[in-house]
């Protein structure tokens, strides 16, 4: 699945795409804005409501597409606007990764995982982490 | 070809944007994309320029999508998507596209790499526009009444609360009389006026009020329909009743503890409880001189881990009684921790260490023991913070009892769908923010049968479900939530599935044609989108963040 | 008065039975068999006997670190002093120090026939009246004098210096030769009887003196006079401690100090700093001795810890800890010389450096004074000594 | 400007209050002295007993508040005299100059990042920094700064004025002047809140002499991700991050010689705290030493069984004596009696916080003067009975909430707030 050859890892700008729901992760994003903690330039927010909304289907075509990685992000354990909407994307993504790995698509390239709305630092050290993980994994190749 | 017309408008922001993307290049890009009819640049699109100008452009270019691209949604989507509407547009075929707290503040050192972010952006934010579709905020009319269950003193202040606002009530209540709990007690903290004092007068003002209709002796047996509507059967003995309401409040209150086999409750005569003790007093008490009181009795043990919140007040009053009745009593409280927060509870114990109670603190691992055969004659107790055992001479032992659930809750939580939480109580929307309100729209707790309360809390908190209940019925309509989901009923295979997930019970299985159907009923959806997620015929479609719109997104990601 | 009248009047029934007073017990800190919690809980659970027979009924300092931090207003130190009384009723009066000897002199100057020789010490070169506003109430130093003559107390010289240092403002104060012992000691161990007539015999002398104003160099005096007198006796005169006195006539150019080059520290007696509330005073005095610099202890002002014994009680090991750590404490600031300003404070601090046949611990040693000799020496004209 | 119900004071009780009385249809006015709505609430990390992130739950409220076509909000303002009666109150209001104009003001915060003056921050207790010209907090509504007069040099000593030259929206205006405003109103709904106990009286705990003893205001900004230390535990004397912490309660609650009430929420955020602590460093040994623990709430007890069971948290019954300075290494040495042994100890621990009472807003004796109210002996606002009027004052038509009635915890103030703007209805609708 990985074309090595093409591009040499050193240079290979990863794109990320980042699902955020819109009241905790989607608001320490912002708030990573509004405290210029700088991150790197790679991930794009598509946002939805509850991270519950997101479908393995939207997670797939990402990939399909030659997304390099897909963050899901939603609100820490109890805090969902929602009620409890981020347990169940919790159990839908443990199961897709599952699926993923019998695909042999590496773990790192799908991750889940909650910030706070007042965890601005804690968005742009993940979208760092996450950046420099598929960084050392390469790109994903349709 | 396509009927879509996009209007871009890119916000320089002062210097926040545009000193580090290359906004008119932006702007530019943004003119290739598909069906990008007109794009524009503004130093600040929300002020009164730029807001002017996207109505302008609206009619100008006969625009039927807008595009933002500027700050954060969280605080500025509002505010353009009334600019639309003022412009003759649906406010739902607007986008917004954050390029400053998501790109230009956080890459402030990498100019280029940002101005890539934001073309990568909108053209993600261009390709979910041009799918948009205009939503209707339907009306749904709210029936001016309300529903409420139990005539105790929260249901009571609550009915009087919003029938002095005009609005009619049904307060449906179980027993033969109004008053609930207080019928029962002797005094009430921490004034220690008379029970009766409070409760009769305020039973008056409801029985008098020509808004309420008091139902005494009468059970809900049927609720049906949501907010705004619903259909309640009402069974007074046998008689059934049907009622609408567009609002209903559970005021069902608690019941006291009874803590039969404990400490020889029950087998031992001169064992009561608190609340029988109300009643002794409030006769008058016999000639007994040592008076041992065991707090936490059946509350904050494994099998029941909550604290009564009341309880420990409820001692202290009686205790405090009983030496006003006769001072050369002597009264011990045995207590696990004194819960006399605030204010004035604190200041209530202090009123009753002058007095000479006094009060002896004691461990769970060594409770108290009885001493007597047929009745109690003698309560030994391990002093926790003196380390030594006390025999403590007793006349007559009282214990002091949590306040408990009704075992009817269930039924009540079944027929309105709302829940219970693991103590039994009913479990309001959100712990802190919607203390009085249900997941569920229009059905609102309050009292004793969310948690053990006092009057005052009592009061509070009726008053607020009353003030949660009022808004629809003040409106006459609600307009709920156009983010919703929908259910394509040709899709639908009727697995329920959905029907699981839904947090707001907005969701059940309908008949229809012979099939078993997913129906979902718009005024209780939130818009969570949990369900369209979920669904295996994808037969559920999550407006505004439709499978379609979400996949264009992705899939512009990448070009 | 029984025990209820006591949890009554020290408000011992708003105990909280947080700990607050045992954590902040000098003695409850070293002597794990002590707790003025513990005390209290025996008496609002109604066990009288065993507090009267506690052991410990006696260890008390009554030194107010713990009542004036008590969050629920318990008079301890007045409770001990009530509940003391009970117990000596009972024949129960604790372990006195140095055999009883103290106790003894002061219960033999009950006796109206004894006519005291108190004021031999008394030389041509202190000026005093024989009739006037002023009274200098001497105290028990003549007797102090002799009782720890082994470690030069020092105490007259408090007495001796004290009229100095009032000679040189021009005042020549009455003192009485009649003058008996302020019952400070008999009050605080339980023998109110005693101490009642104490009282009465030095309120009738005083008020025969015609004296308007008393200063005191002992704050347990003083303490006395101004707390436990009115309950007993009417004496209606105005009372302060020599250092109060001094400060407030230090404006006036009648004391000229002379340089002392010295670093200082200054132990806040416990009746002079917690039980009337004279902190600031004795520091005043003292900075205004010019080259002196004074030093604070960690714990200072009404966070000083006691000297660790009381009413020649109970004096232990533990007190003797407590002593031992004061000192310690004293020399930590890099002073050469703790000045206090009670004689029974010097005494116990001298007594501890005094290594009795015991093994050597910690080096202790440090000048003591009093800070009416320090003022003393420091006066120009130093005539005497 | 005609408005049927006046609100005193933004923080959670005000908002809820507000957005109550305007989604019944009510004109509110919604008056706030700080240049922020969001009061204490903001200021917190997580709140008990389910962990939410205050900021996450509240943000959205203070939106709402903002945008809602029926409130007016009017921050950085303070209400100078009430007069009239229920039914028709008018108040006069004194705006104070922002030297921000808010209608140009697009909140692009240049002119905060280009001020080159500083003074200590009231948002983060203290523990951190915020320039002359500031927002109180990144989520702050309205999200217009204010000209702190004085720490700016320009207002000191006339030079300076960086934010006007940055400004490229032309809204700083130095020469802004206050503005007195007259609202009138049917009702008036005070929800001013507390204000936190100063510990520095109670000397033997050593605030203010020992660094590492710090209160839970501090204590909640140090853990705050938002916070000066952006969530990092960093102990005031050296930046250690520490690992084992003490909460003393009832400092300045239940105290004859501060408040002799209880603050109601101690017990319960000091848990909190110390499970927060925890989060930020798993194995964090918390020692919470208390009197009674008061936890009476929905999910307390289990919140308190789940602190000792899972977060390394020990209670201990006993109220510290003092606390003393290790000078080594600069920790707190706790002294206190184990009330359930007996036994006098100590315990060094690498911070102290002092869990601090919740007492009334300083000025409101001020404020019960303007609006002639009366308060009860210890300076909150008095209920006509005591009972069955829990949200009324001693005057008509002037109703309380949230913890300048009692202290109270989140849940029971927005009962609280609600339960106001359910009276507040009644009177409008011509009830009593």
């Amino acid at each position: 699945m990985r074309n090595e050859t093409q591009v040499k890892k050193s240079g290979f700008e990863p794109k990320i795409l980042a699902f955020c729901c819109n009241w905790c992760s989607y608001a320490g994003a912002d708030l990573a804005g509004t405290s210029r903690i700088q991150y790197a330039p790679n991930v794009r927010v598509i946002r939805v409501m509850c991270s519950g909304r997101i479908d393995p289907t939207f997670i797939l075509r990402a990939f399909q597409v030659g997304v390099d990685g897909v963050l899901i992000l939603g609100c820490h354990p109890g805090d969902c606007h929602y009620i409890d909407g981020n347990y169940k994307t919790a159990r839908r993504i443990h199961m897709l990764k599952k699926m993923l790995s019998q695909l042999g698509i590496e773990d790192d390239r799908l991750r889940l995982d909650w910030v706070s709305a007042a965890e601005g630092k804690r968005f742009a050290s993940i979208i760092n982490d996450m950046t420099e993980r598929i960084r050392a994994l390469g790109p994903f190749v349709r | 070809m396509s009927d879509v017309r996009i209007g871009i408008f890119v916000c320089h922001c002062g210097k926040n944007i545009g000193g580090v993307i290359n906004v008119p290049e932006v702007t530019e890009y943004a003119k290739t994309l598909p069906d990008v009819v007109y794009a524009e640049h503004n130093l600040y699109t929300c002020s009164a320029e730029g807001i002017s100008s996207i109505r302008q452009k609206i009619s100008e270019h006969k625009l039927n999508r807008v595009v933002v691209a500027s700050c954060t949604p969280r605080t500025h989507e509002t505010l353009f998507r009334n600019a639309c509407e003022a412009a003759g547009l649906n406010k739902y075929l607007f986008e917004f596209v954050n390029i400053r707290d998501q790109c230009s503040w956080v890459h402030m050192q990498e100019p280029e790499k940002a101005t890539e972010k934001a073309r990568d952006l909108i053209r993600m934010g261009v390709a979910k526009a041009r799918l948009l579709e205009p939503l209707e905020e339907v009306e749904i009319r709210v029936t001016p009444s309300c529903l409420v269950i139990g005539g105790g003193v929260a249901g009571m202040s609550a009915a009087l609360n919003l029938a002095n606002q005009g609005f009619e009530v049904y307060l449906v209540e179980r027993d033969k009389e109004l008053g609930g709990l207080l019928l029962n007690l002797n005094r009430l903290f921490t004034i220690n006026g008379k029970a009766e004092e409070v409760i009769i007068p305020l039973i008056e003002r409801v029985k008098n009020h020509q808004k309420i209709k008091v139902h005494t002796s009468t059970e809900v047996k049927g609720v049906a329909g949501f907010i705004g509507n619903f259909d309640v059967t009402l069974d007074q003995k046998g008689e059934e009743r049907k009622i609408k309401v567009g609002t209903i409040i559970v005021a069902t209150g608690a019941e006291v503890l009874k803590p039969v086999g404990q400490y020889g409750y029950g087998d031992k005569s001169n064992i009561l409880t608190q609340l029988e003790l109300e009643e002794r007093l409030n006769k008058g008490m016999g000639d007994e001189q040592n008076i041992v009181m065991i707090n936490c009795v059946g509350a904050r043990i494994p099998e029941r881990p909550y604290c009564g919140r009341i309880c420990c007040m409820v001692a202290i009053k009686n205790a405090v009684l009983i030496k006003e009745n006769d001072p050369r009593a002597k009264v011990w409280v045995l207590h696990r921790d004194l819960m006399t927060y605030g204010t004035e509870f604190e200041k209530y114990y202090q009123k009753a260490m002058e007095k000479g109670i006094r009060f002896i603190r004691y461990s769970l691992d060594k409770p108290p023991e009885i001493v007597g055969n047929n009745k109690v004659k003698a309560v030994k107790v391990y002093h926790q913070l003196m380390g030594k055992e006390m025999v403590l001479p007793c006349d007559m032992l009282v214990l002091t009892t949590p306040l408990i659930p009704h075992e009817d809750n269930q039924d009540i939580s079944r027929m309105l769908r709302v829940s219970l939480s693991e103590h039994g109580f009913f479990l309001e929307a959100h712990l802190k923010l919607q203390p009085v309100e249900f997941a569920t729209d229009g059905i609102y707790i309050c009292g004793c049968a969310r948690w053990p309360t006092d009057v005052p809390e009592a009061i509070s908190q009726a008053c607020a479900a009353s003030a949660k209940a009022v808004i629809p019925m003040r409106r006459g309509y609600v307009r709920p939530e156009a983010i919703t989901a929908s259910v394509n009923e040709d899709k639908c295979s009727g697995c329920g599935t959905c029907v699981l997930l839904c947090p707001y019970n907005a969701i059940e299985l309908q008949s229809k044609d012979g099939k078993k159907l997913a129906h979902i009923t718009t005024a209780q959806c939130k818009g969570c989108g949990t369900c369209g997620a979920a669904c295996p015929s994808g037969a559920i479609s999550m407006n505004h963040f439709r499978d379609e719109e979400i996949l264009a997104q992705v899939e512009a990601l990448v070009i | 008065m029984t025990l209820e009248d006591i949890i009554k009047e020290t408000k011992t029934y708003y105990c909280l039975e947080c700990g607050k007073c045992s954590s902040l017990c000098p003695i409850s800190r070293h002597n794990p068999s002590y707790s003025p919690r513990l005390m209290l809980e025996k008496a609002l659970t109604g066990f009288e006997g065993d507090l009267i027979n506690d052991q410990e009924l006696f260890s008390c300092l009554t030194c107010y670190n713990c009542s004036l931090k008590c969050p629920a207003d318990v008079d301890y130190p007045l409770f001990m002093q009530k509940v003391r009384t009970l117990a000596f009723a009972q024949g129960r009066y604790g372990v006195p120090a140095d055999s009883g000897i103290l106790q003894s002199f002061m219960r033999l100057m009950l006796n109206p026939a004894i006519e005291q020789r108190r004021l031999e010490w008394l030389s041509d070169e202190y000026r005093i009246s024989e009739k006037g506003n002023i009274l200098f109430f001497v105290g028990c130093a003549p007797y102090f004098e002799f009782a720890f003559e082994d470690f030069e107390a020092g105490a007259l010289n408090i007495a001796k210096d004290s009229l100095k240092i009032l000679n040189t403002l021009g005042i020549e104060p009455m003192v009485l030769a009649d003058e008996k012992c302020c019952g400070h000691d008999l009050l605080w161990t339980g023998d109110v009887e005693s101490f009642r007539k104490l009282a009465e015999h030095n309120a009738r002398i005083i008020k025969e003196s015609g004296a308007k104003k008393i200063i005191f160099s002992c704050p347990e005096g003083y303490r006395t006079f101004k707390f436990d007198y009115p309950h007993y006796v009417d004496l209606d005169c105005e009372l302060q401690h020599i250092t109060e006195f001094l400060a407030e006539n230090m404006g006036k150019g009648m004391l000229d100090f002379k340089e002392v080059k010295k670093k200082v520290t200054y132990q806040d007696p416990c009746r002079l700093g917690r039980h009337l509330g004279v902190y600031e005073q004795p520091r005043k005095l003292i900075e205004a001795i010019p080259g002196i610099e004074l030093i604070e202890m960690e714990h200072t002002r009404d966070e000083s810890i006691c000297c660790g014994t009381s009413a020649w009680t109970n004096c232990d090991a533990y007190s003797k800890q407590i002593r031992t750590e004061r000192l310690l404490e004293a020399k930590a600031t890099g002073a050469e010389m703790l000045i206090t300003a009670c004689p029974k404070c010097q005494i116990h601090f001298r007594c501890a450096m005094v290594s009795k046949g015991e093994e050597k611990g910690p080096d202790v040693e440090m000048d003591v004074m009093d800070i009416v000799n320090l003022v003393a020496s420091a006066l120009e004209d130093n005539g005497s000594e | 400007m005609n408005n049927s119900v006046l609100i005193i004071g933004g923080g959670i009780a005000g908002i809820q209050a507000a957005i109550d009385s305007a989604n019944m249809g009510f004109q509110v006015c919604l008056v706030e002295k700080s240049p922020s709505i969001g009061g204490r609430m903001a200021q917190l990390d997580k709140t008990f007993p389910t962990n939410d992130c205050a900021m996450c739950i509240l943000a959205p409220k203070m939106i709402e508040a903002g945008q809602h076509a029926n409130i007016k909000l009017l921050t950085y303002s303070e209400v100078l005299s009430v007069e009239g009666e229920v039914g028709k109150f008018k108040a006069k209001i004194k705006k104070k100059a922002r030297s921000v104009d808010e209608e140009k003001c697009t909140g692009c915060g240049i002119c905060i990042e280009k001020c080159p003056w500083k003074a200590d921050s009231e948002f983060d207790a203290g523990m951190g920094k915020r320039k002359a010209i500031y927002v109180p907090f990144p989520q702050a509504i309205p999200n217009v700064p204010v000209i702190d007069r004085e720490h700016c040099a320009y207002f000191l000593k006339g030079k300076c004025r960086a934010c006007e030259r940055f400004c490229e929206a032309g809204a700083i205006n130095y020469d802004q002047e206050d503005e007195i405003i007259e609202v009138e109103a049917k009702a008036i709904i005070l929800a001013t809140g507390f204000d936190l106990y100063d510990p520095t009286p109670l000397r033997e705990y050593g605030y203010g002499r020992i660094q590492n003893v710090i209160t839970a205001m501090e204590y909640e900004r140090l853990s705050s991700a938002s916070g000066p230390t952006a969530g990092e535990l960093k102990r005031p004397s050296d930046g250690k991050i520490v690992s084992d912490i003490a909460f003393i309660q009832c400092v300045g609650s239940r105290d004859v010689r501060s408040n002799r009430y209880c603050s109601s929420v101690c017990c319960m955020y000091g848990t909190k705290e110390a499970i927060l602590a925890y989060e930020h460093r798993p194995g964090t040994k918390s020692t919470i030493f208390y009197i009674d623990l008061r936890a009476v709430g929905k999910r307390f007890q289990e919140y308190i069984q789940r602190a000792e069971d899972e977060y390394n948290i020990t209670y201990i019954r006993g109220r510290p004596g003092n606390i003393e300075l290790n000078r080594r290494n600069q920790n707190p040495t706790i002294w206190y009696e184990d009330t359930t042994t007996g036994e006098t100890k100590s315990l060094e621990v690498e911070l102290a916080i002092l869990c601090q009472a919740l007492i009334p807003p300083r000025d409101i004796q001020k404020t019960a003067s303007i609006l002639s109210i009366e308060l009860d002996e210890y300076g909150f606002v008095k209920t006509p009975d005591g009972l069955s009027h829990p949200v009324d004052t001693t005057r008509a038509g002037i109703l309380a909430c949230g913890c300048v009635h009692s202290p109270k915890d989140i849940p029971d103030s927005v009962v609280q707030a609600s339960a106001a703007a359910a009276r507040a209805a009644e009177i409008l609708s011509g009830g009593t």
